[in-house]
């Protein structure tokens, strides 16, 4: 805007804050947004509400019987093992997303200055374990990487390491799972930060090199700050992916040894699946939904206080 | 739309043409029997899908215009799935009900009761003939609500070309001193102290958890693992001598590999095809599996050992409980059928050609030539396992002990946490899951 | 071609009055400019001419239509952006025909009039070219290109030349005077750049805080400033604003000092004396002051110097030998010293 | 762009890096491609064979014969109609959400973002919903599994596009609706193009999710006909145990059809778009 002499009555923002205004424009918005929030509505969030009201009752053999309030969820939060899993969940979720989104923006940021078919080549190599099928990716993994008769336990043993055994231990076991979840994960958050990236329009680039600007300068200025809503939406899909993900705890570590890779997304199967205590497992449900969605918002308003 | 022109063209056109060739669900029509089973009668991967592809024509053939819908179900979900359906109303009208749900699917009433729609009928000599442990464990509450097909027992797979290597009887393995004085021969050490093959492996992972030697000695022991409120009863001297011995295993006969403290059942046979284990303990219906990818003279089973000399120690049962849904429009049809592939043909083919374990004395007694064969006296030396030492779980027991008693024996090898002390933890955990 | 008629017309966001009761009169084939400092309200009268933002109160009329309620594409109006706003994935010739399509002319009419369009304005070697490929002149005769290939009845340029360099501004000024020259369609162009107003313009409206200050053609306005504002803001250099009071049949600056202006009749008071730079010469005597400030352009030279009335600003023909620190001089051509009300700003007569 | 001898250094060790990714993405899969090829009894043996086995196509003829086309060609149909559901829904939300303001606009976003976590953590409550569709008589038809993975991608659609469509300016619309064109048409002819990678990235996302959803797939349809691949690739991971040939044969049929869409979709990926969209 210009900078002529205008002593009087500038209303800055006037100019940015102005939208589309005219009513049957206003009206179109809402029609815009009915068929997706409709949709939503008829097929995630009613089937959740009625969850949490299924939850509130004594189900016997997945048959709802009488209504007993809360009880399912005091009855899980009063088990002191329960709160041990939901510890470790935090952590492991804590690690595998900061490094999985690390490496990913990383990962992104090499593979956008790429070009033609070889760009190409290299997100398909990327995003290959995300694509094959969940179980048997898992399967995969830990046969090659981790099993007594795969290829790298084969491998190491040739080098004369025999007592390396990554899941018999509770550390590496832990370790194992936490890249497991990069190696699951890591190709879809390079999708989705890619994706980020190409949307930035290159004029700001070309003006911030006319001004000087480093790369270094360009990657904090311009590249971080005009991602920050893809990274956002990966944080969000990382944590909440990792929170529920299955089939790492379930086949490549099994949860195992001794609890140290038994997350809350395996403890729920295992009361669901093993035991057959679904009051238990309901109410888990309902809850890792509760908790999910309260640190996807935080997320969202976190990153809004701080642009 | 969207802009994406050529894309879009392309999805449109694959999507209009995927529309076009999709068979819609049938509507099930008076006619049409609906059955959930973990078997798949279209693939015909395994003998006994070809079996029952084979039992279904033949019924559709003697019964015009009845159609028998089979609809595979992924088998960890299908009791579950056919509880919820119950109460939805869209439950199939035969149903193969995992053993260890039976009592809660009865409880349900999701199972009509089979005297009424035939076993009543049936003549003294042919209640006889399918009379056994399974048949009495389908009578709950006074009457009858499945045939168990697919039976399997855990006990311990054998590596026969090495047993016959070693010169070992696997027949006189019946006490724990001679099965570990046994498997020791059988483990084998290289120059620089690694282990090349195990004597005895197992697996403790808490994912699909197998009945493990604990679980043998308790009830060698005591005769049962619950207390008259089926509260878990674990931390007795026999149970604490049970994971002992279990565990003594690796620490101190070291002819179980330690990797077992966090391996799974899966994991074992695989080591058992490459060679890595000369015995495992694991599930009988997966001895066909295994003699596929070793050939059926290298794979052998036996019961589990005890401590009396000739006498295996009970270990638990599984099979799959067909029944009739309570709910179903077509009962009569239905338990037809269910007796069908429960008859006396069917049950030769089953086992015959299927390779399950024969539900029916009179097959046994029938068929004497082709259970002398080498090549299937497994089925043999399962059935009388199961016959002497088969373990159904009391009534009223709840789930998940065989998970627990794994997760005792990992802490114990994880933790050094005190042998009792890892008991009394598990039974905790199992009591509180079940409310008792 | 159409008059465009806007009547008591008010813009509110919240509570906050962008625009109250604005009335103009635009006769078909002129070219108007709304001009004004930054946030007087002249975009979003524009915005509210195009049907970007709706109207709180009054009337607009294209022709005898009242168009408050219609959508921009029913009023028949073409709008060229300070940002061009050209469609990136379209080559030129396809955002020029964007909106013959939107309207489903044939395609061999499409082809004939981007043609045409493109011819008039020297664009057919760049018609196949994507926007990023062209220069920022480029673009801005492509977006009005795009803006007479549909001969509108209404042109509506918001500020379009404000993203150019000086001499390019210089040209494309021109070239939009000439187009509509050529084309006689009515035209509102927003501008905050009085230059640009004078030379187009057939009318000037003058705008602030949502008013208007002062309407009428580029030297009525410049002849006849209305108020201060007006006075202040057309021309350049702009013109010198003196304080001053009328006391005692005298003029007296606000330290007390005597003008060298005369004193309008029946004046009073606080008022303010305009008058124009080059309405100021050297001479031997009159106001004396110091100089601050001499700036050549050439043509001619700007003299600042300090007097007892402030600063005064002398525009001279001649070259001059004057160099700051200098006392000087100046004569004050007394039939052109405008006077304004120093209370409410208003001219006085 | 001019670059400077760190921004080489860090293209090496990048490089480094995403070659290291590429093993480990590549060594398990090329495994599993191997073992398809492998008779049972060369499959598992110790030491691992890595080609020293009789390559044969039996897990595939196996695979084939056992009718697992018939689920390739489910989920495709699924799959696609799970992309043109998320992305006609989304996008038009995406729309409406970025360029129009609406009473509780606000709160419908939240919701939006909330669903998130319903969608990808929809197993922990897969009781009551099968017991919700099932009483609704939604179960075990053709439409069930391409609504429930189409209304599973919406949120994040919504979101990725609506990132995607703040970085267009909005002058382009108003030039648009100037130039004639309804919302719609601002939406389709103007921004859709110009969200190209977005869209790409949604599409896949959308196309792999439905692809390799398994615990909906196995239980919200019962019938044969309707199953999609990745319950009857678990067939493979049986009751009688798992069966490593045919398994491995089926889930390298099950990821041709992806890396296909990749071609497709991958390339809106490989270039950007936006530039010289405005200049300001």
């Amino acid at each position: 805007m210009s900078i002529a002499a205008a002593p009087h009555g500038t209303t800055p923002g006037a100019r940015t804050a102005r939208r589309i205004r005219p009513l049957r424009l206003r009206l179109a918005g809402v029609g815009y947004v009915t068929p997706a929030m409709a949709l939503l509505a008829f097929t995630l969030i009613l089937p959740s509400l009625y969850g949490f009201y299924y939850s509130l009752h004594n189900i016997r053999y997945l048959k709802a019987n009488e209504f007993i309030g809360l009880e399912n969820y005091r009855y899980l939060v009063t088990d002191p093992e329960f709160w041990h899993v939901v510890i470790r969940s935090t952590g492991f979720t804590a690690v595998a997303v900061t490094f999985t989104l690390v490496i990913a923006l990383s990962v992104s940021l090499w593979i956008n200055q790429l070009h033609g078919p070889f760009a190409l080549f290299v997100q398909i190599v990327v995003i290959l374990p995300w694509v094959v099928s969940h179980v048997v990716g898992a399967l995969l993994f830990r046969w090659v990487f981790v099993n007594d008769i795969g290829l790298g336990m084969y491998f190491l043993e040739q080098m004369g390491i025999h007592w390396f055994k990554p899941v018999s231990d509770p550390t590496t076991a832990m370790a194992v799972l936490v890249g497991f979840a990069c190696w699951r994960t890591l190709g879809f958050a390079m999708l989705l930060l890619l994706s980020g990236l190409k949307s930035i329009p290159q004029d700001l680039y070309e003006a911030a090199h006319v001004d000087g600007a480093t790369a270094r300068q360009r990657l904090f200025a311009i590249t971080l700050p005009m991602l920050k809503t893809p990274m956002l939406i990966t944080l969000v899909i990382l944590t909440v992916s990792n929170l529920n993900n299955i089939e790492g705890p379930l086949i490549v570590t099994g949860g195992g040894p001794a609890d140290a890779t038994n997350v809350l997304a395996l403890d729920l199967y295992m009361r669901a699946f093993a035991k057959f205590d679904y009051n238990s497992a309901i109410a888990l449900g309902i809850g890792m939904f509760a908790a999910n969605i309260l640190l996807a918002l935080a997320y969202t308003r976190l990153v809004k206080s701080h642009g | 739309m969207f802009g994406l022109d050529r894309t879009t063209r392309i999805l449109l056109r694959a999507a209009v043409a995927s529309l076009s060739i999709l068979t819609l669900a049938q509507q099930a029509s008076a006619q049409t029997l609906r059955m959930w089973t973990f078997l798949d009668p279209a693939s015909g991967k395994d003998p006994r899908e070809r079996v029952l592809k084979k039992l279904i024509d033949q019924f559709e053939a003697a019964n015009a215009g009845v159609k028998i819908q089979v609809e595979p179900q992924v088998w960890q979900q299908m009791t579950d799935k056919f509880l919820a359906a119950t109460q939805t109303g869209t439950a199939p009208d035969v149903m193969w009900v995992h053993l260890r749900r039976v009592p809660d699917a009865i409880k349900l009433g999701a199972l009509a009761n089979l005297d009424d729609l035939f076993a009543k009928k049936w003549s003294k000599e042919e209640a006889d003939d399918i009379d056994g442990s399974f048949w009495r464990f389908s009578a709950k509450p006074g009457a009858h609500y499945h045939i168990t097909h697919s039976r399997s027992n855990v006990g311990q797979f054998y590596r026969a070309d090495l047993f016959r290597e070693a010169g070992i009887d696997p027949k006189s393995l019946t006490t724990w001193d001679k099965f570990v004085a046994a498997a020791e021969k059988l483990t084998v050490r290289g120059d620089n102290g690694v282990t090349t093959r195990w004597g005895f492996g197992q697996a403790f992972a808490t994912d699909g958890a197998n009945n493990s030697v604990v679980f043998s000695v308790m009830l060698d022991k005591n005769g049962v693992i619950f207390d008259e409120k089926n509260r878990a009863n674990w931390a007795t001297p026999a149970g604490v001598d049970g994971l002992n011995l279990q565990l003594d295993m690796i620490r101190k006969w070291k002819i179980t590999q330690p990797g077992a403290v966090n391996e799974k059942n899966d994991d074992l046979y695989d080591q058992f095809n490459a060679g890595r284990f000369a015995i495992i303990r694991g599930a009988s219906a997966r001895i066909p599996r295994a003699m596929t990818a070793l050939g059926a003279d290298k794979v052998g089973f036996f019961g589990t050992p005890s401590f009396t000399e000739g006498k295996f120690s009970p270990a638990e049962v599984a099979g799959w409980s067909v029944g009739v849904w309570s709910g179903s429009k077509q009962k009569e049809l239905a338990g037809k059928f269910v007796e069908f592939m429960s008859s006396k043909e069917a049950d030769r083919l089953w086992t015959m050609e299927g390779g399950a374990v024969p539900i029916r004395k009179s097959t046994v007694k029938e068929n004497a030539a082709f259970f002398a064969d080498p090549k299937n006296a497994y089925l043999a030396d399962v059935a009388a396992a199961m016959l002497e030492a088969g373990w159904f779980p009391p009534d009223g027991a709840g789930a998940g002990w065989n998970e627990e008693l794994n997760r005792a024996a990992q802490d114990v090898l994880t933790n050094k946490t005190d042998t009792k002390a890892a008991l009394q933890k598990a039974e905790q955990s199992y009591n509180r899951a079940h409310r008792l | 071609m159409a008059s465009v008629a806007i009547e008591s017309v008010r813009k509110q966001y919240g509570n906050v009055t962008a625009i109250r009761d604005v009335s103009i009169d635009i006769p078909d084939g002129k070219f108007v400019c709304l001009v004004g400092p930054s946030g007087c309200g002249k975009s979003t009268l524009l915005r509210m001419i195009a049907g970007l933002e709706e109207i709180s109160g009054g009337e607009i009329r294209i022709g005898s239509r009242v168009v408050n309620d219609l959508p921009p594409k029913e009023r028949d109006i073409a709008m060229v952006f300070q940002n061009y706003a050209l469609y990136p994935h379209m080559t030129v010739a396809q955002n020029m025909a964007f909106s013959l399509r939107m309207r489903g002319v044939s395609k061999s009419q499409i082809d004939e009039r981007t043609k045409r369009a493109a011819g008039i304005l020297n664009l057919e070697y760049l018609l196949d070219r994507y926007p990023r490929q062209l220069s920022g002149g480029q673009r801005q005769r492509v977006a009005m290109g795009r803006a007479i290939v549909r001969s509108p009845q209404v042109f509506l340029f918001d500020e379009p030349l404000s993203n150019l360099d000086a001499k390019l501004r210089v040209q494309m000024r021109a070239e939009i005077k000439q187009l509509h020259q050529r084309l006689k369609t009515t035209t509102i162009y927003v501008t905050h750049d009085q230059i640009e107003a004078m030379t187009m313009a057939d009318k000037i409206v003058v705008m602030r805080d949502g008013i208007i200050e002062q309407e009428g053609a580029p030297l009525e306005l410049y002849d006849e400033p209305a108020n201060v504002f007006v006075a202040g803001f057309i021309g350049s250099p702009a013109m010198n604003l003196i304080e001053a009071i009328a006391e005692g049949g005298a003029l007296l600056s606000t330290s007390r000092e005597a003008l060298p202006f005369d004193l309008p009749r029946g004046a009073s008071g606080k008022l303010t004396c305009g008058v124009r730079p080059e309405h100021i010469a050297l001479a031997n005597q009159g106001l004396a002051g110091q100089v601050l400030l001499v700036e050549p352009t050439g043509l001619d030279t700007l003299v600042t110097a300090a007097t007892v009335a402030g600063p005064i600003v002398a525009l001279l023909r001649e070259r001059t030998s004057v160099a700051p620190g200098d006392h000087v001089h100046f004569r004050i051509d007394q039939k052109h010293v405008h006077y304004f009300d120093g209370a409410s700003g208003r001219r006085l007569q | 762009m001019v670059r400077s001898r760190g921004l080489q250094a860090m293209n090496i060790a990048m490089g480094v890096v995403v070659l290291s990714i590429a093993l480990l993405n590549i060594i398990p899969l090329a495994w599993g491609v191997l073992a398809s090829f492998k008779p049972p009894s060369q499959l598992i043996t110790y030491p691992p064979r890595l080609f020293d086995f009789n390559a044969t196509w039996e897990n595939y003829i196996s695979v084939v014969e056992g009718g697992f086309m018939n689920g390739v060609r489910n989920s495709t149909f699924y799959s696609i109609a799970a992309v043109a559901l998320a992305l006609a829904a989304g996008g038009l939300a995406a729309f409406g959400f970025d360029r129009f303001e609406f009473r509780q606009k606000g709160t419908m976003f939240v919701l939006v973002i909330a669903s998130i976590p319903l969608a990808i953590g929809s197993a922990a409550i897969l009781v009551p919903k099968f017991l919700f569709f099932a009483s609704l008589g939604m179960t075990n038809q053709w439409y069930t599994l391409p609504l429930i993975y189409g209304v599973h991608s919406v949120p994040i659609t919504i979101w990725t596009l609506k990132g995607s469509l703040e970085g267009i300016p909005k002058e382009l619309d108003e030039a648009a609706y100037v130039d004639g064109a309804s919302s719609f048409m601002v939406l389709t002819r103007i921004l859709a193009p110009l969200c190209k990678p977005a869209i790409g990235a949604a599409a896949l996302l959308i196309f792999i999710h439905a692809w390799n959803e398994f615990v909906a797939g196995s239980v919200m349809v019962d019938a044969r006909e309707l199953k999609p691949i990745q319950p009857l690739l678990y067939q493979y991971i049986g009751f009688f145990g798992r069966e490593w040939g045919p398994l491995t044969a089926a889930a390298t049929i099950a990821i041709l059809p992806i890396l296909l869409i990749y071609a497709l979709f991958g390339r809106l990926l490989v270039s950007g778009l936006t530039r010289g969209a405005t200049k300001g």
